[in-house]
């Protein structure tokens, strides 16, 4: 059973999808869209399941990724996919400006990220000569056709988004998995302990927030190549943050999938759904179900689906090893 | 003679672990009622449950007569009986003199909070060396000094006092044993657990010896036989369990 | 092979840790008393790296221990049990081990793990999360647990009897006694109950208010007046 | 005759919900009087909020264009505008705007992007004012937005030109103190007048500022949304003799027979008068009806027609005269300035258009 | 220069107790119940839209609206501390997902009620300016708000440390077991918080829309100041939301006044991080013990 469970995830993503919504370019793009921010959440929870770091300003690696990737295709002429994994080394790079805040715990960190999101806002605004300043770029390249799939388009788009993220979970189970992930894992509310018995938390702490940071900037690429705009206000924008933490949570950001999931129910749900049903204030009806969900399920839709379907004794089983 | 605190089968767990199991001990009005037992056997599950902060699932608990099964702990506070923890439960990012006068919350002990503060100074002088300090960042023993000085600053009427003596200097032990008979002796009630079984038998007027959740033994102190306690403390005693 | 030059500790004003110097050899069983507040476990902070020495030295096998970080400290053989237990949060109690394994030790070995929750008694809680499900005496073992998992040369010992019952206590020490023969240990004991430190300690320490007010042998220090006065109390031991 | 389908992607709700409503209603009154007026065709205008979200614009261009929509008229916000007209581009349906001034939009070589107004139309109004008054000095306070920045470097580069002394200052976007500013201002810059390039809180924020600091100028001056009756209500105190760009005077005084029928709907259709937010919905939708009823005519509705038939269209409208260029900019466009007067908006200039004389100087301290 | 540099440290300090203001009510929340209320900001113009609302249709002074925005605001804060008390789970985090959530309702429900048009109160004396000593320069309600910061902050100051209630709340904060060891109804302690924090949020509103300029979008604006005021002053603490709030306010005016107000934003942020890399747990937090 649960060696079936990766095949037909694949499945359900390369095939059945694709095929149930191809030609409804709207729904396409909703689905990318959640994407975009599931796998800005799956870099978050990364940050924030192992290692307890809270961030409140993942917007600051998703818009350093986009604008790298802008400015690597449009200035230096990269190919696309070469720059958008390059602009993800360079968000990695760039969180190393932040790890003075690793000292920081709890909500100062999550703030201080935040403090970092706004000063590269602010830098992006004014460093006009660089970034075009608040006016941002436009007819960014698309992505380009490859094996005669056109990626720049709809479901080409949908393609690539969907491969990055199966292939950050892929990354994140192996790290959860390791005694390094344990170890960052346990650092959430006692890392005088872990230290004491030989733990160097800063040093992992700090791969971790590498590794997020690449992540989302990754996420921010392939968004700027897709939107085909930026400007600083939408690149660093704050929504970026709180949709994707909103989504770890509702999904469950303890598990491997519920950032995921949980990006593409809520975003879908309120757009397909709730916005059909309340044209204008949909929102309403969002900020209620994820109050509800909080009340009724605290660690998140995942679980409450694993629950529901009785697969909750084997998760604990391979969570045992 | 009747009892003020009685505790008839009762149950009580964490979740789906049961702990207790159908305990019942009376607590004698102005008595020092010692409750020994090996590590793990509920001692201090029973002082929360007495004391409410964890629910009891069948029996029930009954003090001056009236029944107070899973009462609200803040009531059973404002009727005179207060739960000494042990040192780990301050209030960790106050400061020392704070603390204690949070133990003076009771509205019928605000009043004296001054004279209380002065006598937990006293008792401890200790504690008002470091009065300014966090409480967080007091030692092991200064902890357990202050969690013994804010409970007495309620003026209880009973006590339930968890291990008083954790982590205590040998000096400082025997001070708090002389407090605690003190107390008793002006006609409080004294519920003590221990694992310093020689010092409590010393000051104790009864003995109940917990196991496994259950009162295995119930004895006044004075005709307690200390080899037979060891052997019904160590479970070498299959026949004699009541 | 723990040489301790001229320590001393400050919190703002308060000296805790005062120009203690004292050696100790390998294998030895060191017992460290005092009165509460004394500065014992601060004295384990610095050690271990979780307190910053004002001044003086900490030397381990010859290697400075004042200039390496908390986890080198670790791996270089100070392992330490906490008084108020702090297990790893998060974990169940055999992923607490084996974290401590492979950061300490720098190895996995899932038998000798299995030999430790064994020794602790342990074994049926081994899948329980660390923090929330064990009692006291439990979390106290696990402490232990984890000091010896990382496989340790000096192990620091804070208060772990507290709170056990006589005969668990006897069991606790006859099952470190093993532990320590075993791995050939060298052990720091900070203790309370003085009949403990006399059965396990040919040689003790005792400090108050920081300083270091008496080195010998558990007969000469108990009988030592200043001793009797600041922590017995009463009768000689 | 046909029903035509036209998408309208607008934000109702978040940042800019306000000023996607407030266009949002210029447009159902287009429609109102088209299907009135025009006969043959009728239009339905499919409306989607974009929550002032790109991702969400584009997803609702999408979904409009499968809704079966021809054409769009709305967004707001040059960043949303983007995007959301280049999805409509990627369907080769119209695109159809004035939400977003910034001179990069027309410059994408998109075949189905127009635009009615544009930032050099509002340099151009204030520009012009100033040279009639013979100002000789001007400090610009603008937002870092897209938009402002764009008209105050605009300002900045013609005036200077002129031999007009100017001075700039910058603001951020969440600036609510101003005294700061005008404090430099008043004590270093002492220019003659000010110009506000921002929004309707940072003109209040201004004003309070200036008000409380009294700097020695002769007029002050800005942009969109302050020349408009609604400002005069909220804040009277503020705004007597403060100028901003304006198409209407208020009360308004119509002289076609298109502006008073404009007016007339829009007040029973919403029980008050048009603001210029409504009147450039109108003017762009109203556009885009006429060219989509052309086209349904010649049979190009779904072979790029609309956009053929945009690109022929020269007219007067409410806002002036409006043809197309190339990029689908409107080069005639030039925004009028309307001064506060004791509750009335006066239209002061260009000369031809105005209503009444300026009041100069004038502040409102 | 010296004017400039005199009024800009000036309406600096004002601008810090306006902050502190909107902080505080955030402030306790955080203090006593490790909660972020991400619905704070949406409190804060709850109550301003109350005065709003007064002025239009009871004709009152804003100030004189105080009494119904506190009952308003009042209620919902209890109402939102209702449902906060029902998270049965990892508190601290399920916490941001409601009240980010109930901030959603909020700000749609003010879009809803009250429209996207911005708004301000229209009674002249809240902005003819007050001149002192011919050099600094304020508006009536600037200072009048100003003035009431300080007492505000005093005043809660004082509840929290001095007496019985605001030390039970300090100790339900830290251990809420052992506080109901000590007689204490954690329940009734944490209500009376929220209470406290809508008091102080209704001030905070009426100090908005007498000063400022209101708009339904502003709450989220408010809670991210608030809050990085709050993490500035280190948790929970009532006098390091002062001295943060007028660092913050002195900076951002002195970066106006010597740079330029495009970078003042900038300037707050680099603050921010500025201190806590130098102050790991705010201006006023306390380490604690290790070991
Ligand atoms: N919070 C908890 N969750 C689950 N189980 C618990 C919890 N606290 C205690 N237990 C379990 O309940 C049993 C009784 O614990 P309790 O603390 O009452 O024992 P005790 O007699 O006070 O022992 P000790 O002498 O060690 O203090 C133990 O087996 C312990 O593992
Ligand atoms: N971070 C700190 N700030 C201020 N004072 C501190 C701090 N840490 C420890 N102290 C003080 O230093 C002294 C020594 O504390 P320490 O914990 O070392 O004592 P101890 O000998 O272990 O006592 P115990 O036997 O009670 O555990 C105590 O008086 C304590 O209050
Ligand atoms: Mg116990
Ligand atoms: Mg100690």
């Amino acid at each position: 059973m649960n060696k079936l469970k990766i095949p037909a995830v694949l499945v359900l993503a390369y095939l059945v999808l694709p095929l149930a919504v191809n030609g409804n370019d709207y729904v396409v793009s909703l689905i990318v869209a959640a994407l975009t921010i599931g796998g800005i959440a799956l870099a978050w929870s990364m940050l924030g399941n192992l290692g307890g770091m809270v961030s409140f300003g993942h917007a600051a690696f998703f818009g350093i990724g986009s604008y790298a990737s802008a400015l690597l295709t449009i200035k230096a002429g990269w190919p696309v996919l070469v720059s958008m994994l390059f602009a993800g080394l360079v968000a990695a790079a760039s969180s190393i400006a932040t790890m003075p805040a690793l000292r920081l715990r709890g909500p100062y960190f999550a703030l201080s990220i935040l403090a970092y999101a706004e000063i590269f806002r602010i830098i992006a605004t004014e460093w006009k000569g660089l970034t075009g300043g608040a006016a941002g770029i436009l007819s960014i390249p698309r992505l380009p056709e490859i094996m005669g799939i056109d990626l720049g388009g709809k479901i080409g788009g949908y393609f690539v988004v969907v491969t990055l993220v199966i292939a950050m979970v892929g990354i994140y189970a192996v790290i959860r998995r390791s005694p390094q992930g344990l170890a960052l894992k346990a650092m959430h509310d006692s890392e005088d302990a872990t230290r004491v018995v030989g733990v160097n938390a800063t040093m992992l702490k700090a791969l971790m927030l590498v590794v997020s940071a690449f992540f989302a900037g990754l996420m921010g690429a392939f968004n700027a190549h897709y939107i085909n705009f930026l400007e600083p206000d939408y690149a660093f924008s704050g929504s970026w943050t709180t949709l994707a933490i909103v989504a770890a949570i509702f999904g469950g950001y303890r598990t491997l999938w519920g950032p995921l999931i949980g990006a593409l129910v809520v975003y879908l749900v309120d757009q397909l759904v709730f916005k059909a049903i309340l044209p204008q204030g949909h929102q309403i009806i969002l900020g209620a179900l994820l109050g509800a969900m909080v009340l009724f399920s605290p660690t998140g839709l995942t679980p409450l689906i694993a629950k529901l379907t009785r697969l909750q004794r084997k998760e604990t089983a391979n969570a045992a090893h | 003679m009747a009892n003020l605190l009685d505790v008839q089968s009762v149950r009580a767990g964490y979740g789906s672990i049961n702990v207790l199991w159908d305990m019942t001990l009376g607590i004698p009005e102005g008595k020092l009622t010692c409750i020994l037992g090996p590590n793990g056997g509920g001692k201090t599950t029973l002082l929360r449950t007495i004391m409410g902060l964890i629910p009891a699932s069948a029996g029930n608990v009954s003090f001056e007569g009236r029944d107070c099964t899973n009462e609200k702990t803040w009531n059973m506070v404002s009727q005179g009986v207060v739960m000494i923890p042990e040192g780990r439960m301050i209030f960790r990012d106050m400061t020392v003199e704070d603390n204690l006068l949070v133990g003076a919350f009771p509205k019928k002990c605000r009043a004296r909070y001054k004279q209380n503060l002065d006598m937990a100074y006293q008792m401890f002088p200790r504690l008002k060396e470091r009065r300014d300090q966090l409480a967080s960042s007091l030692s092991g023993g200064e902890a357990q000094m202050l969690a013994m000085g804010r409970g007495l600053m309620e003026e209880p009427k009973v006590i339930l006092v968890d291990e008083p003596s954790l982590g205590l200097a040998p000096v400082i032990v025997d001070e708090v044993m002389g407090i605690l008979d003190n107390l008793r002796n002006q006609g409080r009630t004294i519920v003590l657990v221990e694992q310093n079984t020689n010092k409590a038998l010393a000051i104790a007027d009864h003995v109940h010896l917990v196991r496994g959740g259950k009162v295995v033994l119930s004895q006044d102190a004075d005709q307690v036989d200390l080899a037979h306690l060891h052997d019904l403390y160590f479970a070498r005693d299959h026949q004699n369990a009541s | 092979m723990l040489h301790i030059n001229g320590l001393t500790v400050t919190f703002g004003g308060l000296v805790a840790v005062s120009d203690v110097t004292f050696d100790m050899r390998e294998g030895e069983v060191l017992g460290l008393v005092g009165p509460n507040g004394a500065g014992k476990t601060t004295l384990f902070n610095a050690i271990c790296g979780l307190a910053r020495p004002g001044s003086g030295t900490v030397e381990l096998m010859g290697k400075n221990l004042l200039s390496m970080p908390i986890h080198h400290r670790a791996r270089a053989g100070i392992g330490r049990a906490f008084q108020v237990p702090q297990p790893m949060h998060e974990l169940t109690v055999r992923e607490n081990l084996t974290v401590a394994q492979r950061f300490g030790a720098g190895k996995v070995d899932k038998a000798k793990i299995e030999e430790l929750l064994d020794v602790l008694k342990l074994g049926h809680k081994a899948d329980m999360d660390a923090a929330t499900s064990l009692a006291l005496t439990e979390q106290k073992a696990l402490e232990v647990g984890k000091a010896l998992a990382t496989e340790p040369k000096l192990l620091m010992l804070d208060e772990v009897l507290a709170g056990l019952e006589t005969t668990g206590k006897r069991a606790f020490l006859d099952t470190l006694e093993e532990v320590r023969k075993r791995y050939r240990l060298s052990v720091m004991i900070v203790e309370h109950d003085i009949e403990t430190i006399t059965r396990m300690c040919p040689r003790v320490l005792v400090l108050n208010f920081g300083r270091l007010i008496a080195d010998g042998s558990p007969d000469q220090v108990f009988n030592d007046p200043e001793v009797i006065r600041s922590y017995t109390g009463g009768e000689p031991a | 005759s046909a029903e035509i389908k036209i998408g309208s992607q607008i934000p109702k709700t978040g940042n800019l919900a306000r000023v996607g409503g407030a266009m949002s209603e210029g447009i159902a009154v287009a429609a109102e009087m088209f299907n009135k007026k025009n006969g043959k065709h009728t239009v339905s205008v499919l409306t989607m909020d974009d929550e002032s979200s790109p991702a969400k614009a584009v997803a609702a261009v999408e979904k409009l264009a499968s809704d079966g929509v021809v054409a769009f008229t709305g967004g707001y916000g040059s960043n949303i505008i983007g995007p959301a007209s280049e999805a409509a581009e990627k369907m080769n349906k119209t695109y159809i705007t004035s939400g977003g001034v910034a001179t990069e939009l027309t410059k994408r070589g998109l075949k189905n992007f127009f635009r009615i107004n544009n930032s050099e139309g509002y340099a151009r109004a204030l520009i012009g004012m100033y040279t009639e008054l013979g100002i000789k000095s001007v400090t610009v306070i603008y937002s870092t937005k897209e938009a402002t920045e764009e008209v105050a470097k605009m300002l900045e580069k013609t005036l200077s030109a002129k031999g007009v002394k100017v001075t700039l200052h910058a603001f951020d976007p969440s600036t609510t103190d101003f005294k700061p500013i005008v404090h430099k201002i008043k004590l270093q810059d002492r220019p003659e007048a000010i110009a506000m390039i921002g929004y309707e809180n940072d003109y209040v924020g201004i004003l309070r500022a200036a008000k409380v600091l009294k700097p020695d100028i002769k007029n002050i001056s800005g942009v969109w949304s302050l020349a408009t009756s609604k400002m005069w209500s909220e804040f009277p105190d503020l705004m007597n003799g403060v100028a901003g760009t304006s198409t209407l005077s208020y009360p308004a005084e119509f002289t076609t027979p298109e502006a008073k029928e404009f007016a007339e709907t829009y007040q029973r259709m919403y029980n008050k008068a048009p603001d210029y937010l409504g009147i450039f919905g109108y003017v762009q939708s109203m556009m885009l009806f006429q060219a989509a009823a052309k086209a349904q005519d010649a049979g190009t509705i779904d072979k790029g027609g609309i956009s053929e038939e945009l690109r022929k269209l020269d007219v007067q409208t409410v806002i002036g005269r409006v043809r197309f260029d190339q990029d689908g900019d409107n080069p005639e466009f030039t925004h009028r300035m309307g001064q506060h007067q004791d509750g009335k908006v006066v239209l002061v200039w260009p000369a031809d258009a105005a209503t009444g004389k300026m009041n100069f100087p004038a502040v409102p301290w | 220069m010296f004017e400039l540099f005199a009024q800009s440290a000036f309406s600096g300090v004002l601008a810090g107790a306006y902050y502190a203001l909107i902080a505080l009510g955030l402030a306790l929340v955080f203090g006593t119940m490790r909660v972020i209320n991400l619905a704070h900001g949406e409190l804060v113009l709850l109550a301003a839209y109350v005065a709003y609302s007064a002025e239009n249709k009871l004709h009152l002074d804003p100030l004189a609206s105080l009494p119904l925005a506190v009952a308003v605001v009042g209620l919902t804060s209890i109402a939102v501390y209702g449902l906060l008390s029902r998270i049965k789970k990892d508190r601290e985090l399920n916490s941001l997902i409601l009240t980010f959530g109930l901030g959603v309702i909020m700000t749609n429900a003010i879009l809803m009620i009250w429209s996207a048009d911005i708004h301000s109160t229209s009674v002249p004396w809240h902005h003819d300016a007050i001149i002192l000593a011919d050099l600094l320069f304020a508006m009536n309600s600037e200072v009048f708000f100003g003035v009431a910061g300080l007492v505000v902050v005093a005043g809660l100051w004082w509840w929290l440390e001095k007496t019985w209630y605001g030390r039970a709340l300090r100790a339900v904060a830290s251990n809420r077991d052992a506080a109901k060891l000590m007689g204490i109804n954690p329940q009734f302690t944490e209500i009376l918080s929220f209470a406290v924090a809508g008091l102080l949020a209704s001030v905070a509103g009426i100090a908005i829309y007498s000063a400022k300029v209101i708009q339904p979008s502003l709450g989220h604006h408010l809670t991210v100041k608030a809050f990085i005021i709050t993490v500035l002053a280190g948790m929970g603490s009532v006098p390091g939301v002062l001295l943060g709030g007028m660092l913050l306010g002195i900076v951002e005016n002195l970066t106006v006044t010597l740079a330029s107000s495009a970078l003042q934003e900038l300037a707050g942020m680099v603050l921010f991080l500025v201190v806590l890399l130098v102050m790991p747990s705010g201006l006023f937090g306390r380490v604690r013990r290790r070991g």
